[in-house]
């Protein structure tokens, strides 16, 4: 049991007891390895369940939509970014929350890691900065910083920007990351580059919706996708209507997405949407200097006119 | 998305501005005629897909 | 291998606005092939999907009676985006109608015994095609007293108001048509809800007594009630259900409660059915 | 039943002779995954895998499907007519698919080919097809074949299984379509005596290495009304994003949708693949949905598979334990213990204490 595991249970006990919440949201261990599985907690004698390490990458502010409890949720920096997002376009009232932050090291790449295993991974363990893989016959120990999540190894918030609990130390934000590499890439391609990369990246996808639907910011009543009247999309496997899905409902976050990866973590066919999503972050920080969920005060860059804002396009 | 960029053009013109209308619409016309037939996000016929 | 998403051509040959609103319109249509009349043969309480090329299917019951030849018979509220189309088509045009689908009413369970029907708003439909059939004069000797209980929520609300008014002239059905309200002086049927009116005029329960029950849920939660009171069994009360539908040959996995399919072991169930399957509709 | 040998080069040459005869269809490793494609000529498919990462159902049951074509061309005789599309499918064998798989399209098959009505797309595709098993000597950690009315060495649904030997493989024919495949490879070396008892001892050998386990002989009796208003869907649910992973991964999932897609004046009826995941699938035009919660969704889900279908059909659960679901869900919903759950429920009448 990692010692975050224990302060959670007994934040998540006592908020519990002193019914200043009436239940939590948080992670439980899972049926197989490197998944965990969002759940909530309504009695003290229940915390138990709770747990937390390196396989915890599901955001959970995506669980609060819409709810009326008052409810502890676990939060670690994208999540708490999510979770201000949620109070700020009126999903969730900062009044009903207790948030109950979790500095965090990074969320694993269960991909990766089996990517580096030779053969099924049935058991993993792990330490502050190392992870061990074994299956039958090997055992495969990681430095974390290797085998982390794309987005985690390039994050730059990791402690929760806003709590009320803290299950642990502040850690140290890295510096000098490098966010936009792989967006620069495709930036810096012809168009006819550009579309063909964008066909392959999308070739897989099944449109089992698992991106849209493991995103806190598509919570949509009836998604563009879904609508027929008028029916924007063609449901089938169309590659016009793939990518139409993919780049519109990026589009749906722009200067919304924290880059908390529960997208491409969820994706059952390996797909990275968030190079679209990630396009339009850097677009957000670049031209208006706006990073999505950082303060409760500051109304978003799609929110808001400013007579500077950039409008070189415009002719 | 890999659309030419010369394919999408942005201006702002106000309803008195007659002549300005025509130099956009006459230059937009000219910038995408130049590109030639749009190839992307065109879906081919469903005889085709059938 | 005959293709059961296949429909049979059909043309619009009449199109009548039933209700004040407008909302609801009853088509009538021919087959275009020879024969199909004949391969589209069904029972009074069976459902069809009318079949709109570009638009798609919608499954709505049949309103004509088995024992009226040279068309078939549908009214059509107006609602989504086919039923919006069928709305906007006319005499003339062409679509398909695949079918017939589903069961149908206990036909010869209820043979010889006196049968209520209970209907309210739009879903008097298949409960149409029922009288008709029942009051064929083939057929009316089969069953026992007759009973109509039909409501809508104004006197422009009823569907098929000239055979309403036709089956009140006769001696052989008992009528009891009602509104929720109405401000007509001409009015000179009954005022009220429903279940209230069924409590009043229903006959008694009985061995040989079956209730046939359609209409907007609200209706059917308060008149299940009234029928229970009344000591109707439920192996006696038949209801139709309604759901979301596509395939309406029981494959494509979305319209069941439970283990039945409505529409394929449905849309006819007794309420004792019912009662052992979770109530998903 | 005729068992066979066949060395490494007879099946090479065997796969190539064959490839006159049939279209071949078996696993490619593609960037990470291996999936069901077409083989290219010459191309052998790759058993270098444990499962699929996808089920190999697409073969028989695309997720996208053309049913009917029409016109909206007023000037034309056949306008607003709906004309069948026969897909012309030759002779297809899938070369490796595992036994869960193969049997999954049998369980399939009840819901598509029943005594009064026939789906003629999925039952054309399904009966030009020929199913070349692959017996699974290593199965996943989460693979619970063996409880789920099947097994590594599954022979039901297959027409030929094969198991992989040092020298290549022994073949063991199931099926008069089977036998012609093997005639069209060219696979005629009688297998020497004993390699039937072999290859049960390796399918026992496998069967030993399946160590996930479901209990489901309870599911059958227990009043589906008690399992539905069970208190632990709540709990269950909790974590589901309502996504499609589940039920496009699963093998044996069949639901599905037809939609009309129109292009100018020319449009294509389409049979896609659906999901009971989705608020979608059963929303009513006046905006009522019966299944209107992820709560909802979720029991459906479960309960379809591990009761209606029990029920309905007598033929065990509806899942051949592949554990796609469990490996893909993205939030680690996991059947057994759901299943285990509800067979417990029946005896206790209460749900497992959360594990």
């Amino acid at each position: 049991m990692t010692s975050t595991t224990a302060i959670l249970r007994e934040i998540a006990a006592r908020l519990l007891s002193s019914g200043a919440v009436e239940m939590v949201i948080g992670f439980r261990q899972g049926t197989i390895p490197m998944m965990n599985e969002p759940c909530f907690v309504r009695k003290p004698d229940e915390v138990g369940h709770l747990v937390w390490d390196s396989h915890c990458g599901i955001n959970l502010a995506n669980y609060l939509t819409d709810r009326k409890e008052k409810i502890g949720i676990v939060a670690k920096g994208c999540d708490s970014r999510n979770v201000v997002t949620h109070i700020l376009e009126n999903k969730i009232r900062r009044e009903q929350l207790v948030v109950i932050g979790v500095p965090c090291r990074g969320m694993a790449d269960k991909r990766k890691i089996a990517m580096k295993c030779p053969g099924e991974i049935l058991r993993v363990s792990e330490t502050a900065t190392a992870i061990t893989a074994e299956g039958e016959g090997f055992s495969r120990t990681f430095e974390k910083a290797d085998v982390l999540q794309h987005n985690c190894s390039l994050c730059i918030h990791r402690n929760p920007v806003i709590y009320d609990e803290l299950a642990g130390d502040l850690v140290e934000e890295q510096q000098g990351v490098d966010r936009y590499a792989d967006v620069r890439a495709v930036e810096e391609m012809t168009p006819e580059r550009r579309w063909k990369y964008f066909e392959d990246l999308l070739a897989p996808c099944i449109r089992c919706y698992a991106c849209r639907n493991a995103c806190p910011l598509c919570y949509c009543p009836t998604c563009f996708v879904d609508e027929s009247r008028p029916q924007w999309v063609g449901k089938g496997q169309d590659p016009i209507d793939v990518r139409t899905f993919h780049f519109l409902r990026a589009y749906h976050c722009a200067g919304r997405c924290t880059d908390c990866g529960a997208c491409e973590r969820a994706c059952p066919v390996g797909i990275n949407m968030r190079l679209f999503t990630k396009k339009l972050e850097k677009d957000c920080r670049e031209l208006f200097d706006w990073e999505a969920g950082l303060s409760l005060e500051a109304r978003p860059a799609l929110d808001q006119y400013r007579p500077n804002d950039p409008n070189d396009f415009i002719r | 998305m890999g659309i030419e960029p010369g394919r999408l053009h942005f201006s702002w013109i106000s309803s008195a501005e007659s002549t300005k209308f025509v130099t956009v619409a006459t230059q937009v016309t000219e910038a995408v005629r130049a590109l030639g037939p749009n190839t992307r996000f065109i879906q081919p016929p469903l005889a085709e897909v059938a | 291998m005959r293709n059961p998403y296949q429909p049979y051509p059909v043309r619009i040959d009449a199109v009548t606005v039933e209700t004040e609103d407008r909302n609801l319109k009853t088509f009538r249509f021919s087959f275009l092939n020879p024969g199909d009349e004949e391969r589209f043969s069904y029972r009074a309480g069976q459902f069809a999907e009318l079949s709109i090329a570009g638009k798609g299917e919608i499954p709505i019951g049949i309103a004509s009676s088995p024992t009226e030849k040279g068309f078939v018979m549908f009214t059509v509220n107006k609602v989504g985006l086919v039923s919006s189309h069928l709305h906007s088509m006319k005499a003339g045009d062409v679509m398909g109608i695949r079918g017939p689908l589903g069961n149908w009413y206990p036909w010869e369970r209820m043979e010889g015994k006196n049968v209520v029907i209970i209907g309210g708003g739009f879903a008097f439909t298949t409960l149409r095609s029922s009288i008709v059939y029942m009051l064929d004069p083939a057929n009316r000797g089969r069953f026992g007293e007759i009973h109509v209980i039909y409501g809508a929520r104004t006197p422009g609300m009823l569907l098929y108001r000239e055979e309403l008014a036709a089956w009140e002239r006769r001696d052989d059905i008992h009528m009891h048509i009602t509104v929720d309200a109405t401000q007509d002086p001409a009015w000179k049927y009954n005022v009220g809800f429903v279940p209230a009116i069924t409590e009043k005029k229903a006959p008694p329960a009985g061995e040989d007594t079956f209730a046939i029950i359609c209409g907007p849920p609200i209706m059917i939660k308060f008149t299940l009630p009234v029928l229970e009171k009344l000591g109707y069994p439920n192996d006696r009360i038949i209801m139709s259900l309604e759901n979301r539908m596509k395939c309406g040959i029981g494959m494509c996995g979305r319209c069941n409660i439970g283990k039945e399919f409505v529409c394929k072991d449905g849309p006819v169930f007794t309420l004792e059915q019912l009662n052992r399957t979770p109530r998903e509709y | 039943m005729r068992m066979l040998l066949i060395d490494r080069r007879a099946w090479e040459e065997g796969l190539k002779r064959a490839a006159g005869d049939y279209r071949l269809i078996g696993p490619v490793k593609e960037k990470e995954f291996h999936s069901f494609r077409p083989l290219a000529a010459g191309q052998l498919p790759d058993f270098a895998f444990q499962n699929s990462r996808l089920s190999p159902k697409h073969v028989i049951y695309p997720q996208t499907e053309p049913m009917f074509t029409y016109t909206l061309e007023e000037t034309r005789e056949d306008r607003h007519l709906l004309r069948e599309v026969v897909r012309d499918i030759p002779p297809t064998a899938v070369v490796g698919i595992r036994p869960c798989d193969a049997k999954a399209f049998v369980l399939v098959r009840l819901n598509f080919d029943t005594p009064d009505v026939q789906d003629p797309y999925w039952l054309r595709a399904y009966e030009a097809t020929t199913f070349i098993g692959l017996g699974c000597n290593a199965p996943c950690g989460s693979c619970f074949c063996t409880t789920a009315g099947c097994g590594p060495f599954h022979e039901e649904g297959l027409d030929l299984l094969l198991a992989e030997t040092a020298e290549g493989f022994t073949a063991k024919v199931l099926t008069a379509k089977g036998e012609a495949f093997a005639r069209a490879a060219g696979w005629t070396k009688p297998a020497p005596e004993g390699t039937e008892a072999a290859l049960q001892e390796l399918a026992r050998a496998a069967e030993g290495r399946i160590t996930s386990f479901v209990q489901t002989e309870h599911l059958k009796s227990i009043p589906v009304n008690d399992l539905y208003h069970a208190p632990f869907w709540d709990e269950v649910s909790f974590a589901c994003i309502n996504c499609g992973t589940c039920t496009y991964s699963c093998p044996t999932c069949w639901c599905f949708d037809i939609q009309d897609e129109t292009r100018g004046k020319a449009g294509v009826r389409l049979k896609l693949w659906d999901s009971c995941m989705y608020p979608l699938f059963t929303l009513h035009g006046s905006g009522h949905n019966p299944r209107g919660t992820k709560l909802h969704r979720v029991r459906q889900r479960f309960l379809h598979k591990l009761k209606y279908f029990v029920e309905k059909y007598d033929r065990g659960i509806q899942c051949v334990g592949c554990g796609r679901c469990v490996r893909l869900c993205p939030v680690n919903i996991d059947i057994r213990r759901v299943c285990n759950m509800m067979n417990g429920y029946a005896v206790s009448g209460e749900a497992c204490a959360i594990p």
